[in-house]
């Protein structure tokens, strides 16, 4: 059985689902003659030719381009060569992308994938956690695999979705994890279900995207102070798997949620208004938060340390809730 | 567009002059294309008159003095070839079978309507007859059509996308990247730039630092041509060929039409800021008097041009008989269909009865 | 004394900071022949000439030049014609504007400000309600007065602001609303410090915008009952006053968020973590909702209205919370 | 810019030839261009040096090949104009003042930097020596430098900005915007196109469907000229015109650079998709060995320019030899600044000791 890296199994993933329905077709800025900036798409130009376009710099003709072409019937996965550049298709996405179905009943069943996320020291504008803008708009499907198997489950089923997804690349992650993932198998990983990174009995870390991993870094030193987390993988943001969450939430009565993205208006807020709507007499201790500090993400190293959150800071949070 | 089945009322046919074709029409066609025009205005009219009424929901964007140029551009296409037009563009829609009813039900958010009360005015679309539904961001159905136009080359298909853009709308960067993204793919996509002397109250000296909207289609690598929009035949046959261009697998086709905005930018707006001589210029060159009068040398007799007429307006009359019945959307039907799955948002917790 | 509406008071507020500073100047589309859509700036190209700006329809142009001027000293106001049309400049607001402190230490003194929200039956891209996308920008200020009083005292604070300042109008209030404004005084609202819009002991509604007037409505009616309702009127979103929250949590030690933003991903979820993280002992019950619906804002009356909050909703919702 | 004060080492200047000016530059100024020619080259070599012993933080721009045009276009410009860089523009940020020692803090991410560590490599500005910094973020330098140019139209000041725009930049929607906004309201902007073969790895033909940029200004109403980009005197004779225009009221001038981008897009990229004979083609063209020997026919003496060589190298080294030893920035310093008011982000509660 391959062990394959979050990158290769992403790919693998989008290889596939272009040999099975010959709708799919990649669009994007270097994603044919280069593979993209990160070589997930290395090599899909010389095997599906016409069906890999490298485009202008264009994002919202991308996306948009993108859209036509999906109510048409085709499949695109467009590549934002890096999310931070979504920002530039942001009126096309939730204006006329998010709305189409609702205002005309027709589909728009489109990826616009790309790499995200920092702790790779690459500054305000190649590190962004965009996803909070777009949970904000009802249309759009947001999914962010933390996985090298849900990378791969997870495109496959956004690319037959008949929603638009969103569908974001953490590139810490990309050649970072690795895990053996059958040949022959047909992975798909549901849309809209989170996954038990880790089962535990005195707290819940709702995560998602690198941060699950930090979280399991943290579980790990808690463990040895006696302290037994449970860590839910989101895995999909948009919809959010509640049940799963309160679930948890029910069975630990503690609650930290860690995200990278920045505290105010990140999606942390979201859950919590969830948790304390459904189940605020589960709860033993406040919902608390981990998240980056409200900055734009700094480049150097001790800077960008201390504005993301870190493993230990996990682990004093938990420490504090399981006190509380 | 030209292969639709022509509903030009078969009353007015016989006894009328056979002639030789214009522009490649025949006279049936020719016929067609004018009842289209009054049908336009008088459907509009009706419109204006609801609006003065209270009878619609929301503002009345109207297309006078430019109902030649849509029609035309429209009636241009084939079945399968796909437009997306903008909120002067009732004619065009109405040529690729939109119907009176349908617009009248939008403008006044009946359940019936095709949105379902959810968006409004002539935002509403049918890909089945080869029509896609705007939003009001100026610039962003470019790269959308250029999604379709590129649909059709992938697939090899003899299609052709058109799409209209404003005079103001093309400072827009969403129609600079769609137009751009669609000439280096070299899309069968025809674009037909609106320039009708306003966008909103600002003229396009202050919108482009060019003459002509054909300049900037240069900039772009599009061939261009420039045509009087009130020349309903001019249009027809200036798109026409941008079409056969397209379709041969030339690329994208821009067609500049040169027109007025007769109107407000909506019924609301008083147009203070236009001067009265020039709207009383345009009024004397209004695309279908013009229209008319060329029928009248030589293609069509008067009473058949007025049973056209009246025919347009009696399907006017029709439609907004049905229309003014009709109830609004029952208010919980707004909760679905945001998503494929899942199809429905729940009610709130404080809704529950 | 004069009674002014909020258009009035908030016209009055920009006339006068445009007599006092000339380097403050607008821009927009229409903003000059026209006066702009809602005609708050009629007159003002007769009397300032050149100091008003007619634009091409290119929001991102109007928002980069705006912060290209503001670089060199000038005071900048520029309008959306609707504020839904800001989509457009996502990338330069979010990117440029909002970075350029941090960055680089440079200012961008600007406003942008234009006409939002709903309940006039204007549809999904004239109704918007888009602080969401720009409370989670670290670097941009939001502001959103209620009042005529404040409309005028916020856009001249915000116009004197050394930092980027979103200012969003509600439409539905534009003509609805009447105020006595002393003439000579000199009216400014202080940015980032929320309004008491009226006293109670039961329960707290935090809210801002269009749905004060739903709150105090709302709060008349539960008068009826009993129900004494405290409602903050925040004024500011962003920075957040969080003091004045929490005091008004640890009197009735009930909360209601009302807004007129969907529900998921809009400001309720920050407020509500917030309060969870400093005062969840004073909570004698979860902090709760009203908000609209999470669909794109449908224009038919009866399905704006059901999609968005109502005085009703708000009274249901607050005899919840007392009866917790 | 030809008004600061000569930094030129007045060692090398005594007995040295003295000509006719050529471009209207005096030989020190000639000499001094000379000079930022082969500091920026020296400087890069000195990064790439670095960058290959991993004692860089994060990613290496060049600007091979480009020097000559990044150089000459700033030198055009006069003290009070403002300029915004790109990525490849070293050089001209060197023009305006920036020093190797900043390039190289900014490289190592020190506390000394000009961003304080925040933002990346040439990611900075100061817009007292008139340059301001970049965002990654293509085409939206365009209008910020659309609105520094207003700012001068508006306060009658006599100045001038300058924008560099790549080739593939030019699709961005945010450039169309701020280009047609500039045309429209003829701010004093000068722009500088470059066409530098490649955006990343997609060539100019997928990229825009004209052959030089300078149509792509024409649909803008922009007055255009197409120089040769390695030609440094021809670069700087283009844009002084542009800038007096621009300067003299005639609004927005684009100046389009014909040059080559002979390193990858960042030094990570091995440029496989660049055909090799192309690479050697522009390495025979290189414009400074090109204004090396333009100098040496008449302008300076082979040990001067040695000298000036020496010069810039030294520098160089001094300024590697000090910020190697200088330490990052304290952690918490990345919590201020983001307004002005309030000044600071609290430290997250779980960070306190
Ligand atoms: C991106 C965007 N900005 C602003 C508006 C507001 N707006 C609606 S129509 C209009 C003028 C459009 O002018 P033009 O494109 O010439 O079309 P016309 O009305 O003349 O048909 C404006 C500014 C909008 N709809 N979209
Ligand atoms: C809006 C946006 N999209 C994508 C990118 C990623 N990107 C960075 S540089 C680059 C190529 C730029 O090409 P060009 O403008 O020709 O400049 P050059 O590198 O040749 O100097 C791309 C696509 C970006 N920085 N901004
Ligand atoms: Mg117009
Ligand atoms: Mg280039």
């Amino acid at each position: 059985m391959p062990e394959l890296t979050f990158l290769e199994a992403l790919r693998e993933g989008l290889w596939e689902e272009m040999e099975r329905d010959d709708r799919v077709f990649l669009l994007g800025e270097d994603v044919g003659a280069l593979g993209g900036a990160f070589g997930v798409t290395e090599g899909f130009a010389a095997h599906f030719g016409g069906r890999v376009i490298d485009t202008p710099i264009a994002e919202t003709a991308i996306v948009g381009a993108a859209a036509g072409a999906a109510h048409m019937g085709l499949r695109p996965v467009a590549e934002m060569q890096f999310i931070d550049f979504i920002s530039c298709a942001y009126d096309m996405l939730t204006n006329y992308v998010a709305t189409a179905r609702y205002r005309t009943g027709l589909g728009v069943p489109l990826v616009v994938r790309g790499p995200c996320g920092g702790y790779v020291r690459a500054g305000p504008f190649h590190s962004q956690n965009v996803e909070a803008a777009f949970l904000h708009t009802p249309g759009l499907k947001v999914v962010y695999p933390a996985t090298a198997r849900d990378a791969k489950g997870l495109i496959k089923s956004a690319i037959r979705d008949e929603d638009p997804v969103l569908f974001f690349e953490h590139k810490w992650l990309y050649r970072r994890i690795k895990e053996e993932i059958p040949r022959g198998e047909e992975v798909l990983t549901p849309i809209g279900v989170a996954r038990l990174a880790r089962a535990g009995t005195d707290a819940t870390i709702v995560t998602y995207g690198a941060t699950v991993w930090k979280a399991l870094e943290a579980s790990e030193a808690l463990d040895h102070q006696g302290i037994s987390v449970e860590i839910l993988d989101l895995r999909t943001l948009a919809p959010l798997d509640d049940e799963r969450i309160l679930e948890s939430v029910r069975k630990t009565n503690r609650v930290l949620i860690v995200h990278e993205d920045t505290r105010t208006g990140g999606f942390a807020g979201e859950i919590t208004a969830r948790i304390n709507e459904r189940a605020f007499e589960w709860l033993d201790a406040p919902v608390m938060r981990v998240t980056a500090h409200d900055v734009p993400l700094p480049y150097a190293p001790t800077l960008e340390d201390c504005v993301l959150p870190q493993t230990g800071d996990i682990v004093k949070a938990v420490q504090w809730l399981t006190a509380y | 567009m030209t292969s639709r089945a022509a509903p030009v009322t078969p009353a007015v046919l016989p006894g009328a002059p056979t002639q030789a074709p214009a522009q490649g029409l025949e006279r049936a066609q020719l016929l067609e294309i004018y009842r289209y025009l009054v049908l336009t205005r008088s459907l509009e009219e009706r419109l204006l008159l609801l609006y003065r009424q209270n009878k619609l929901v929301g503002g009345l964007f109207r297309s006078l003095g430019q109902e030649g140029e849509s029609v035309a551009s429209a009636y241009a296409l084939e079945r399968g070839d796909v437009l997306s037009p903008l909120i002067r563009n009732l004619g065009s829609m109405l040529v690729m079978g939109a119907t009176p009813l349908e617009v009248l039900r939008q403008y006044q958010a009946t359940a019936t309507a095709p949105s379902r009360g959810r968006d409004l005015n002539i935002h509403f679309g049918d890909l089945e007859r080869g029509f896609l539904g705007q939003i009001s961001h100026l610039g962003d159905m470019v790269p959308v059509m250029a999604g379709i136009a590129l649909s059709f080359k992938l697939r090899r298909e003899p299609r052709v996308a058109l799409v209209y853009v404003g005079d103001g709308a093309t400072s827009t960067g969403a129609c600079h990247e769609g137009l751009n993204f669609a000439a280096v793919q070299r899309v069968p996509l025809v674009v037909i730039g609106e320039y009708n002397g306003w966008a909103y109250a600002t003229p396009p000296e202050k919108q482009f630092a060019v003459r002509d909207l054909a300049d900037r289609a240069a900039g772009y690598g599009i061939p261009a041509v420039t045509v009087d929009g009130n020349d309903v035949l001019a249009v027809y046959q200036a798109t026409e060929r941008a079409v056969l261009r397209a379709r041969a697998g030339e690329g994208v086709q821009f067609v500049e039409v040169k027109t007025y905005r007769r109107s407000g930018h909506a019924e609301h707006d008083d147009q203070r800021y236009v001067p009265k001589e020039e709207l009383e210029r345009w009024a004397q060159n209004d695309p279908i008097a013009r229209y008319r009068a060329a029928l009248l040398a030589g293609w069509a007799s008067e009473p058949e041009l007025g049973a056209l007429d009246r025919s347009a307006q009696a399907e006017v009359d029709r439609a907004a008989a049905t229309s003014a019945e009709e109830p609004g959307p029952a208010p919980e039907s707004a909760l679905t269909g945001v998503y494929a799955t899942p199809a429905r948002v729940e009610l709130a917790w404080y809704r529950s009865p």
